[in-house]
C-alpha cells in the first residue's frame, strides 16, 4: 500500500475545457449509462460573463485519501495499487453515505427494482472495471469496460476535445500541466 | 384501500419528478459544494458528516447495543423486577385504539430498530441483497410508522406534559434504585415515559423528514434553500441529524422494552388488555391514582 | 503484528485520526484495510487481450463536422460492438467532440429508418423496395412529361460522400435539370 | 480553407474569429487554435454579436452588431491604409484594384466604426494595431459571415484585409473558413449546386460539352434531356427558395413550376421560411425523401398522399472518400454492412437511373481510362467506389483533384500515423506526400497543397501564385503577377496566364511533337490527355498561371464590397444611409425583394429585439441525427433562446417560462426562455436544430411509428426573416428582428 508508486490521477486545464461534453457523452457510450446518470459532469460557472466564464470537466478524483471510503457502512470500497478508488456494487446497498461525504458529488445512483427506487452507487472507475473477472461479460455489465486491463487510456481523456482532460500518473499529469503553464502568455 | 394507493403512486410520482426534474446535487449546484474541506465560515457539512460517520457513530452504537442492556442486566440481577398482586380492582387505562396504535408502532419500531442497525453495522452481515433488503424494509417501516405516530401523539400529548412530580422522580430515578417499594410521585405516565413519548413521537418525525430526504435524495421542493443550504449540505445535515438521533432512540427502546417486560413484571398487560393493577397504579402512578380515587373511580 | 498493523491503518486512514481509531479498538478499521491486501493481483496474460476477441478495427472518419475527425470502429462479427480512440490520427489525434464520439448511435439508433414507407390516405404505410421504386418513378416520368425535366427538384447532401456527390450531380444532369442544390447554399 | 489547422499551431501568431463560433461547431479546430495560444502566445480576437464559448477562450471580445462585419473590417482598413501598415510590397506584386478599397476605407472612420457596429473606438483601433503588427496572423470564419443579405460582400473584404496585411499565401496566415457538415467541403466541390458542373466548370456550353465527353456520352443526347438547350446553360432553383417553384406567388423564370422534390440527405427544417416550405411541401405532386433519419420535411406536411421515404444507409455502411475543411481527402472504410433494409446512396441513384433509362450513360465513366491521351472504354463492370474515385480525379481539373487516386488515398488512411500533425507532412512510405492530398494535387505525383497561394514552395510540392481566371489585363492594368513574383523552382519567371493550346509553347517556351498537338486539349482544364499537366510539371509551373488576386469584381452589383444595412435593420437612419441592394429579377429563376423589403415598414418599431441564431455544441444542422441518440438529446432536452435577464423582466418573463417570437412575416413560434447572460439586452439567439413543432402546433402524430426523435421542438427558421444574399441568394439568417410576448 505504499503511495510510491503511480497514483492514477484526473486533471482538468480549464483554461481548454470548452464544455463539449465529449468526455460525459464518452463515458455514457462506453460503459452503456442509463440516461441522466454521468459519471463525468461537466459544469460552466458565470456562464456569458465576459472575462469569467470558465467550464471544468469533473468527476470522482479518486481522492488518495477517499471520504467516501471512510463513511462506507458495508465497506465496499477498495482501493487499488495504483490509486484508483474501485468499489464493489455486490456490496453496496446504496444508502447513499458516500455522495454526502463526496465533495465531488461524484457517486450516481441509477433506479433499478420495481418501484424504480435508488439501486446500488455507481461512479467513475476510470475505466478500470470492478471486482469481477476482468473484462468478463459481467463485470462489463456492472461497471462497463476495462480499459485500463486492455493497457488503454480511460476513454474521457482520451478523447478529450482539446486536451483539457489529462489522466495517468500525477506525476506525469502534473508535468504536462507544468509546461503547458509555463509556456502560455510567454510562447516557447 | 384506494387511499393506499394513491399515497403509493404519489410517492413514486415524487420519485420520478425528482429524478426528471433538473438535478440539485449534480447540476450546476455542484462546484458549490465543493468548497476545500475546513474553509473558514462554511457551512459545509462534508467534513463533520464524513469524520461523524468514519470514526464515531459506529462505535457509539456499538456502545449502546452493548452497554445500555448491559446495565438493565446488572440492575435486573441486582435490584431484581418489581411484584404487584393481580387480584387487587383493574382500572381500564388504555382504550382500544390506545394499543391499537400502540401495537402498531410498535410492530413498526420492532422492524426499524433492528434494520437501522443492521445498516449500521452492515459490513459485519456482509453488506449486499441482505442488508439492501433491510434498508427497504426500514423504508416500509416508516411509511408503518407514519400512520402510527399522529394519533398516538394526538391522544396522550396532554397527560405527557412535565409536572412537578416529574422532578421528583427524576430525583429519585423512578425508585427503582432501592429494593423497597415506596409510593412514587407520578401522573398517568412517569417521567421516564414522558421522556419516551417525546423522543418517540416528535423525534420519530424527525427521523422520518430526514430518512425521506435521504431516501429521495434528489428532490427540488425548495426545502435546502428555505434552509440557505445546497442540496447536498441538507442530505449531509439530515444524516448527521438521522444517526443522532437514532442513538438516542435506541437506547431508550431498549430502556422501555426492559421496563415493560422485565423491570416490573406484567407491565405489558396494562397494553394488551387496557387495564393496570390498582396496587401497581398506588406505588408507580401515586398522584394518578390519589385523583382517580377522588373522583371515586376505583 | 501491532506494527505492521499501525504502518496499514495510518496509510489509509491518515495521521490525525489514528490514534482516535486506535484508542477505540481497531477491531472495526481493520478489517478494511486487511481487505484491500488480498484482491490486487497481477492481470493474467489473456485478461490484457481484447474483451471482444476475434474484433477487427476498421478505420473511418466522423459523419457531423468537416474537421474530419479519426474513428477506431471495432467491429464483432459484423457487429459495431464499441468506438475506440483514434489516437494517431493527424487532425484529431485522438480527440472528439461529444457527437464524435456518439458517432456509434448513428449504427444502434432504434429511430432508423428501417423499411421504405409510403403515405396513403393520411397514414404512413409500409412498402417493399420494388413497389416504392416503381411507383416513384412512374410518377417521376408521368410528371417529366407532363411538365418536363425541370418539374423536379433534387436537393443533395453535405454528408454523401465525395464519389456521391458527383453522382448526384451527374443524375440530375443526365435527368435533365439544374434544378439542384444541397446545404452548402445555406 | 486556404491553409489548415496545423499550419496555425505551427505558425499563426495572431487569429481573428469572426462569425465563428468553433468551440461549439468544431471543437478539434478549437483545440488547434487553443494549442496556438499556448505554445507559442498567439492572440485570439473573437468577434461576435454573442459572448460564446469560443469568446469565453479570446484574449479579445468584441461585441458586434449583427450585420456590420463589412463596416468593422472597413474600420481596421482606415487605420491601416491611415498608418501606411499595409504590405506595400505584396500589394504592389501580386494584388489588383487595392486602391479603390483604399478609398472606401478612407470614410471609415473608428468613431463612424463604432456607431455602426456597436464596437467602442479603442476596442478597434487595438485590433487594427494588433493585427498590424503581428504577423503572420489568420482570419476564420463561418456562417456567421455568409448567412447575410451582404454574405459576398462580408466573405470578400476579408480575404482582402489578409491581402492588404500581406497575410496571403504565408505560412500561419491565409483565411481559414471553417466548413459546416463533414462532407460539405466535397459536396460543394463536386456541385452538388443549381449554378455549375462538378468542380466549379459552370454551365457554359464548353463545359457541358467537356463533361459530355468525360461522362463518354453524346453532347447532344444530354442536350437532349433538357426541356430546351437554352435551359441547360441557366442556374436552376436554389435550396433557399425552391418553395417558390411550387407555390409560384411570384413572378418565376423556369421552363416548368416544381411539382416533385427529391430530397436526399438535406435537413429541410434547417431551411429559412419554414413556414412557406410547409404551404410548398402540401402543393407538391410528389415528395420523395431518401434519408438514414426520419427527415423532419416528412412530419412538417401533412399531405395525404405521394409521399415517399426511403430507408438509406449512413456513411459507416458504405466506402468512399470525405473532403474536410482544410480541403484535404480522406477514405473511410466500411464498418457495417447495411442495416434493415437500407440502401446506400449510390444505389438509390443506380435504381433510378435505370428506372429512368439513362444507366448505362450514368456508369459509362466508371468503365473508361486514359490510354496515351485518349479516353477509351477499357472494362466492362465498374466497381464502386473506386472507379468513380479514378473518374472524379481525372475529370476535375479546374481544382486539381488529379492526385486523388483511390489506391493513394486508401494507402493514406492505412498509414494515418505517419503524418506530423503540425505540418501534414509525412515519414517513411509516405514521405513526400501531404495528409489527405489537399487539392489541387495537379497529378498523380502531387503531393497536396497545405497552404494556397504560397509562391515560396515549389509548384510540385504544393506551392502556386495567385490563379490567372479574370482575364490579362483590366481597365488596361496587367492582371498577371509581377515580373519579380516567380514560384520557387518555377522555370518560368514573374507571372504568366493559364495554359492552353495556343499559349503553351509561347509560356513554357518548349515544343509540342505533332503527335502531342493533336491529342492536346483546348486548355488546361479540359486537357484529357494530360499533357498540360506533364509539361508544367517540368516546367515547375501551375497550369492555372501565377496572376493578381483581384479586390475588385466587376460582375458584381458592388464591385468595391460595401456596407449595407440588414434587410430588417435595427437602426432604421442607417437603413437610409446605407440601403441594401435594389429589387433583384431572375436569380436563381426566383425574384428576391431587397430595397422594397427593407422599406416596406420601420421594421424595428413593431419588433424591436434583434434575433440572431446560434449552435449548440451536441446538435448539428436540422439535428435529427443528434435528436436521436439518448445521450446527446439529453444535453438539451427543449427548445429554448437565451435572453438577458433585464429584457426578460422587461415582459415579465422567469427563467424557464415559455414565450412567444414573432417575425415580421407574421410567423411565431413557442420557446422556453433561458436566462443567459451571453446575450445583451437588445438581443436573443436561439439554436436552430429542433424541429417537430410548428408555430406551436405539435406534429409528433405525423412521425411514422417509431421515427420520433428523443426531443423535439420549434425550428428557430420559422421566424427567420426574409432576406438573401444578392449573388449566391444564402438566406439571412444572422441578421433579424422579432418582438416577444410571454405565453
Amino acid at each position: 500500500m505504499s503511495s510510491e508508486t503511480s497514483r492514477m490521477k484526473f486533471m482538468c486545464d480549464s483554461s481548454r475545457c470548452i464544455q463539449c461534453f465529449a468526455c460525459s457523452v464518452a463515458c455514457a457510450e462506453a460503459h452503456d449509462l442509463p440516461v441522466g446518470i454521468s459519471r463525468r459532469k461537466v459544469v460552466t460557472l458565470h456562464e456569458g460573463v465576459e472575462g469569467k466564464e470558465v467550464s471544468v470537466s469533473i468527476a470522482c478524483m479518486h481522492c488518495s485519501d477517499p471520504p467516501c471510503a471512510k463513511v462506507c457502512p458495508v465497506d465496499c470500497f477498495y482501493i487499488r495499487e495504483d490509486g484508483i478508488v474501485l468499489h464493489d456494487k455486490k456490496k453496496c446497498i446504496g444508502c447513499g453515505y458516500c455522495l454526502y461525504a463526496c465533495p465531488f458529488g461524484a457517486p450516481q445512483f441509477p433506479r433499478d427494482g420495481a418501484f424504480g427506487m435508488r439501486g446500488v452507487m455507481d461512479k467513475c472507475t476510470m475505466c478500470a472495471g470492478g471486482p469481477e473477472k476482468t473484462n468478463s461479460a459481467e463485470e462489463r455489465r456492472f461497471y462497463g469496460q476495462n480499459r485500463i486491463a486492455e493497457g488503454k487510456v480511460p476513454i474521457c481523456a482520451a478523447v478529450c476535445a482539446t486536451n483539457a482532460l489529462l489522466v495517468g500518473d500525477a506525476e506525469d499529469v502534473s508535468a504536462i500541466y507544468r509546461k503547458r503553464t509555463s509556456s502560455r502568455g510567454k510562447g516557447e | 384501500m384506494k387511499t393506499i394507493i394513491v399515497f403509493i403512486i404519489t410517492i413514486l410520482m415524487l420519485t420520478s419528478m425528482a429524478y426528471a426534474a433538473e438535478s440539485m446535487i449534480w447540476g450546476n449546484m455542484l462546484i458549490g459544494n465543493i468548497l476545500s474541506y475546513g474553509t473558514k465560515d462554511s457551512l459545509n457539512m462534508g467534513p463533520l458528516f464524513t469524520i461523524l460517520q468514519s470514526q464515531y457513530f459506529r462505535n457509539i452504537f456499538l456502545v449502546i447495543v452493548i452497554g445500555v442492556p448491559a446495565v438493565f442486566l446488572m440492575h435486573y440481577l441486582v435490584l431484581g423486577a418489581r411484584f404487584f398482586s393481580h387480584d387487587g380492582k383493574k382500572v381500564y387505562v388504555f382504550s382500544l385504539f390506545n394499543r391499537l396504535i400502540h401495537l402498531l408502532a410498535a410492530i413498526s419500531f420492532l422492524v426499524l430498530i433492528p434494520t437501522g442497525l443492521m445498516m449500521i453495522f452492515g459490513v459485519y452481515f456482509g453488506g449486499g441483497p441482505l442488508v439492501m433488503t433491510a434498508r427497504h424494509l426500514h423504508g416500509l417501516a416508516t411509511a408503518l410508522f407514519f400512520l402510527a405516530v399522529i394519533p398516538m401523539f394526538f391522544f396522550w400529548v396532554a397527560d405527557m406534559l412535565p409536572t412537578v412530580d416529574d422532578i421528583k422522580w427524576i430525583a429519585i430515578f423512578g425508585g427503582y434504585l432501592s429494593r423497597k417499594q415506596s409510593e412514587v410521585p407520578a401522573g398517568k405516565f412517569n417521567a421516564g415515559q414522558k421522556m419516551w413519548f417525546w423522543i418517540a413521537t416528535l423525534g420519530g418525525i424527525v427521523m422520518i423528514a430526514t430518512g425521506a430526504a435521504m431516501y429521495f435524495q434528489d428532490f427540488n421542493l425548495g426545502i435546502a434553500s428555505a434552509f440557505g443550504l445546497s442540496q447536498i449540505d441538507l442530505l449531509r445535515a439530515s444524516a448527521i441529524v438521522h444517526n443522532i438521533m437514532a442513538l438516542l432512540i435506541t437506547a431508550l427502546f431498549i430502556t422501555h422494552v426492559y421496563m415493560s417486560l422485565f423491570a416490573v413484571k406484567g407491565a405489558i398487560n396494562s397494553m394488551i388488555t387496557g387495564y393496570k393493577e390498582e396496587q401497581e397504579l398506588k406505588y408507580l402512578h401515586s398522584s394518578f391514582y390519589r385523583k382517580l380515587k377522588a373522583q371515586n373511580k376505583i | 503484528m501491532l506494527e505492521n498493523l499501525k504502518n496499514t491503518m495510518s496509510a489509509k486512514v491518515g495521521r490525525r485520526s489514528f490514534l482516535k481509531m486506535a484508542a477505540l479498538g481497531a477491531g472495526v478499521g481493520a478489517t478494511s484495510s486487511l481487505l484491500t491486501g488480498n484482491t490486487l493481483r497481477a492481470a493474467t496474460e489473456e485478461e490484457v487481450t481484447n474483451p471482444f476477441p476475434g474484433s477487427k478495427r476498421v478505420k473511418t472518419i466522423c459523419s457531423i463536422c468537416s474537421a474530419g475527425c479519426g474513428i477506431i470502429a471495432e467491429v464483432k462479427d459484423g457487429v459495431w460492438v464499441r468506438q475506440d480512440v483514434a489516437q494517431d490520427h493527424p487532425i484529431s489525434q485522438g480527440s472528439h467532440c461529444c457527437k464524435g464520439i456518439d458517432q456509434i448511435d448513428l449504427v444502434k439508433s432504434k429511430q432508423r429508418l428501417k423499411t421504405p414507407l409510403k403515405k396513403e390516405n393520411g397514414a404512413w404505410k409500409r412498402i417493399t423496395w420494388p413497389q416504392a421504386v416503381d411507383e416513384i418513378s412512374d410518377k417521376m416520368l408521368q410528371l417529366r412529361k407532363e411538365n418536363g425535366p425541370d418539374m423536379a427538384m433534387f436537393l443533395g447532401s453535405a454528408k454523401f460522400n465525395t464519389q456521391q456527390a458527383f453522382y448526384f450531380r451527374k443524375f440530375a444532369a443526365m435527368w435533365g435539370t439544374n434544378n439542384i442544390d444541397h446545404v452548402a447554399r445555406i | 480553407m486556404t491553409n489548415h489547422f496545423g499550419d496555425v499551431v505551427g505558425h499563426s501568431k495572431a487569429i481573428l474569429i469572426i462569425g465563428a463560433n468553433p468551440a461549439v461547431a468544431n471543437p478539434i479546430g478549437m483545440k488547434h487554435f487553443l494549442q496556438a495560444k499556448d505554445r507559442n502566445n498567439t492572440q485570439l480576437i473573437v468577434v461576435d454579436p454573442i459572448y460564446t464559448k469560443t469568446a469565453a477562450k479570446a484574449d479579445y471580445y468584441l461585441r458586434i452588431r449583427t450585420g456590420t462585419d463589412v463596416a468593422f473590417i472597413y474600420g481596421l482598413l482606415h487605420l491601416i491604409f491611415k498608418n501606411g501598415w499595409e504590405d506595400k510590397e505584396f500589394i504592389k506584386k501580386r494584388v489588383y484594384g487595392m486602391d479603390k478599397v483604399k478609398e472606401e476605407a478612407a470614410k471609415w472612420t473608428p468613431e463612424v466604426v463604432s456607431d455602426v457596429t456597436g464596437i467602442p473606438t479603442d476596442q478597434i483601433v487595438q485590433t487594427a494595431t494588433l493585427l498590424a503588427e503581428t504577423k503572420p496572423a489568420t482570419v476564420v470564419w463561418a456562417l456567421g459571415i455568409t448567412q447575410h443579405s451582404t454574405g459576398t460582400s462580408n466573405t470578400r473584404i476579408l480575404p482582402i484585409m489578409q491581402l492588404a496585411l500581406g497575410n496571403m499565401g504565408k505560412k500561419g496566415g491565409g483565411c481559414n473558413i471553417i466548413r459546416g457538415h463533414d462532407n460539405v467541403q466535397g459536396a460543394t466541390d463536386m456541385c452538388c449546386l443549381a449554378d455549375s458542373l462538378p468542380g466549379y466548370y459552370g454551365l457554359s456550353e464548353g463545359s457541358w460539352k467537356y463533361f459530355a465527353k468525360s461522362w463518354g456520352v453524346d453532347f447532344d443526347w444530354l442536350q437532349s434531356r433538357f426541356a430546351s438547350p437554352e435551359w441547360m446553360n441557366k442556374k436552376g432553383f436554389s435550396l433557399a427558395k425552391w418553395w417558390q417553384g411550387v407555390l409560384q406567388e411570384e413572378q418565376t423564370y423556369s421552363s416548368s413550376p416544381i411539382r416533385a422534390l427529391w430530397v436526399q440527405g438535406n435537413g429541410l427544417t434547417s431551411m429559412s421560411q419554414t413556414a412557406k416550405i410547409q404551404e410548398a411541401l402540401n402543393k407538391l405532386d410528389l415528395l420523395v425523401i431518401a434519408e438514414p433519419f426520419l427527415n423532419e420535411a416528412a412530419v412538417l406536411t401533412n399531405r395525404k398522399d405521394n409521399l415517399y421515404v426511403l430507408p438509406v444507409a449512413t456513411q459507416f455502411e458504405t466506402e468512399g472518400s470525405v473532403t474536410a475543411t482544410n480541403r484535404s481527402s480522406q477514405w473511410r472504410s466500411k464498418v457495417i454492412d447495411p442495416l434493415y433494409e437500407c440502401k446506400t446512396d449510390h444505389d438509390v441513384m443506380f435504381e433510378f437511373a435505370k428506372k429512368f433509362g439513362f444507366y448505362d450513360q450514368y456508369t459509362r465513366a466508371m468503365k473508361m481510362d486514359v490510354k496515351e491521351g485518349e479516353l477509351v472504354d477499357v472494362k466492362k463492370d465498374f466497381v464502386w467506389p473506386d472507379d468513380a474515385v479514378s473518374e472524379i480525379a481525372r475529370t476535375l481539373k479546374t481544382i486539381g483533384l488529379g492526385g486523388w487516386t483511390p489506391e493513394r488515398l486508401r494507402k493514406q488512411q492505412e498509414n494515418w500515423y505517419m503524418f506530423d500533425p503540425v505540418t501534414l507532412a509525412g515519414a517513411g512510405p509516405m514521405k513526400g506526400q501531404y495528409y489527405g492530398l489537399p487539392w489541387p494535387s495537379w497529378d498523380k505525383k502531387h503531393p497536396g497543397s497545405p497552404v494556397l497561394y504560397d509562391v515560396d514552395v515549389p509548384v510540385n510540392d504544393g506551392g502556386m501564385g495567385f490563379r490567372n481566371r479574370f482575364g490579362l489585363e483590366h481597365d488596361g492594368v496587367n492582371l498577371l503577377a509581377a515580373p519579380s513574383v516567380t514560384v520557387k523552382g518555377s522555370t518560368i519567371k514573374g507571372g504568366y496566364p493559364e495554359i492552353t493550346r495556343e499559349n503553351i509553347e509561347e509560356v513554357l517556351g518548349s515544343k509540342l511533337t505533332d503527335a502531342e498537338k493533336q491529342k492536346i486539349g483546348s486548355n488546361w482544364k479540359t486537357d484529357i490527355s494530360g499533357i498540360i499537366q506533364e509539361k508544367c510539371r517540368a516546367a515547375g509551373v501551375a497550369p492555372y498561371g501565377n496572376a493578381r488576386a483581384r479586390t475588385i469584381v466587376w460582375e458584381f452589383p458592388d464591385p468595391v464590397p460595401l456596407h449595407r444595412e440588414p434587410i430588417h435593420s435595427s437602426r432604421p437612419d442607417l437603413v437610409s444611409k446605407y440601403p441594401t441592394y435594389p429589387d433583384q429579377k431572375n436569380n436563381f429563376r426566383v425574384d428576391v425583394k431587397f430595397i422594397s423589403e427593407q422599406q416596406a415598414r420601420e421594421w424595428v418599431k413593431e419588433f424591436p429585439t434583434m434575433l440572431v441564431t446560434m449552435r449548440v455544441v451536441n446538435l448539428s444542422g436540422a439535428g435529427m441525427l443528434e435528436r436521436s441518440s439518448k445521450y446527446l438529446s439529453h444535453l438539451t432536452p427543449e427548445m429554448f433562446a437565451n435572453i438577458h435577464p433585464d429584457l426578460a423582466f422587461k415582459y415579465g418573463i422567469r427563467d424557464g417560462d415559455m414565450m412567444w417570437l414573432h417575425s415580421p412575416q407574421g410567423t411565431k413560434i413557442k420557446v422556453k426562455a433561458q436566462h443567459n447572460q451571453s446575450v445583451t439586452p437588445d438581443r436573443i439567439c436561439l439554436p436552430y436544430n429542433f424541429a417537430g413543432v410548428m408555430q406551436g402546433v405539435d406534429l409528433s402524430p405525423n412521425y411514422p411509428e417509431g421515427t420520433k426523435p428523443y426531443t423535439t421542438g420549434e425550428s428557430s427558421n420559422t421566424i427567420t426573416n426574409y432576406g438573401f444574399d444578392v449573388i449566391t441568394q444564402i438566406p439571412e439568417y444572422n441578421a433579424g428582428l422579432c418582438r416577444i410576448e410571454k405565453a
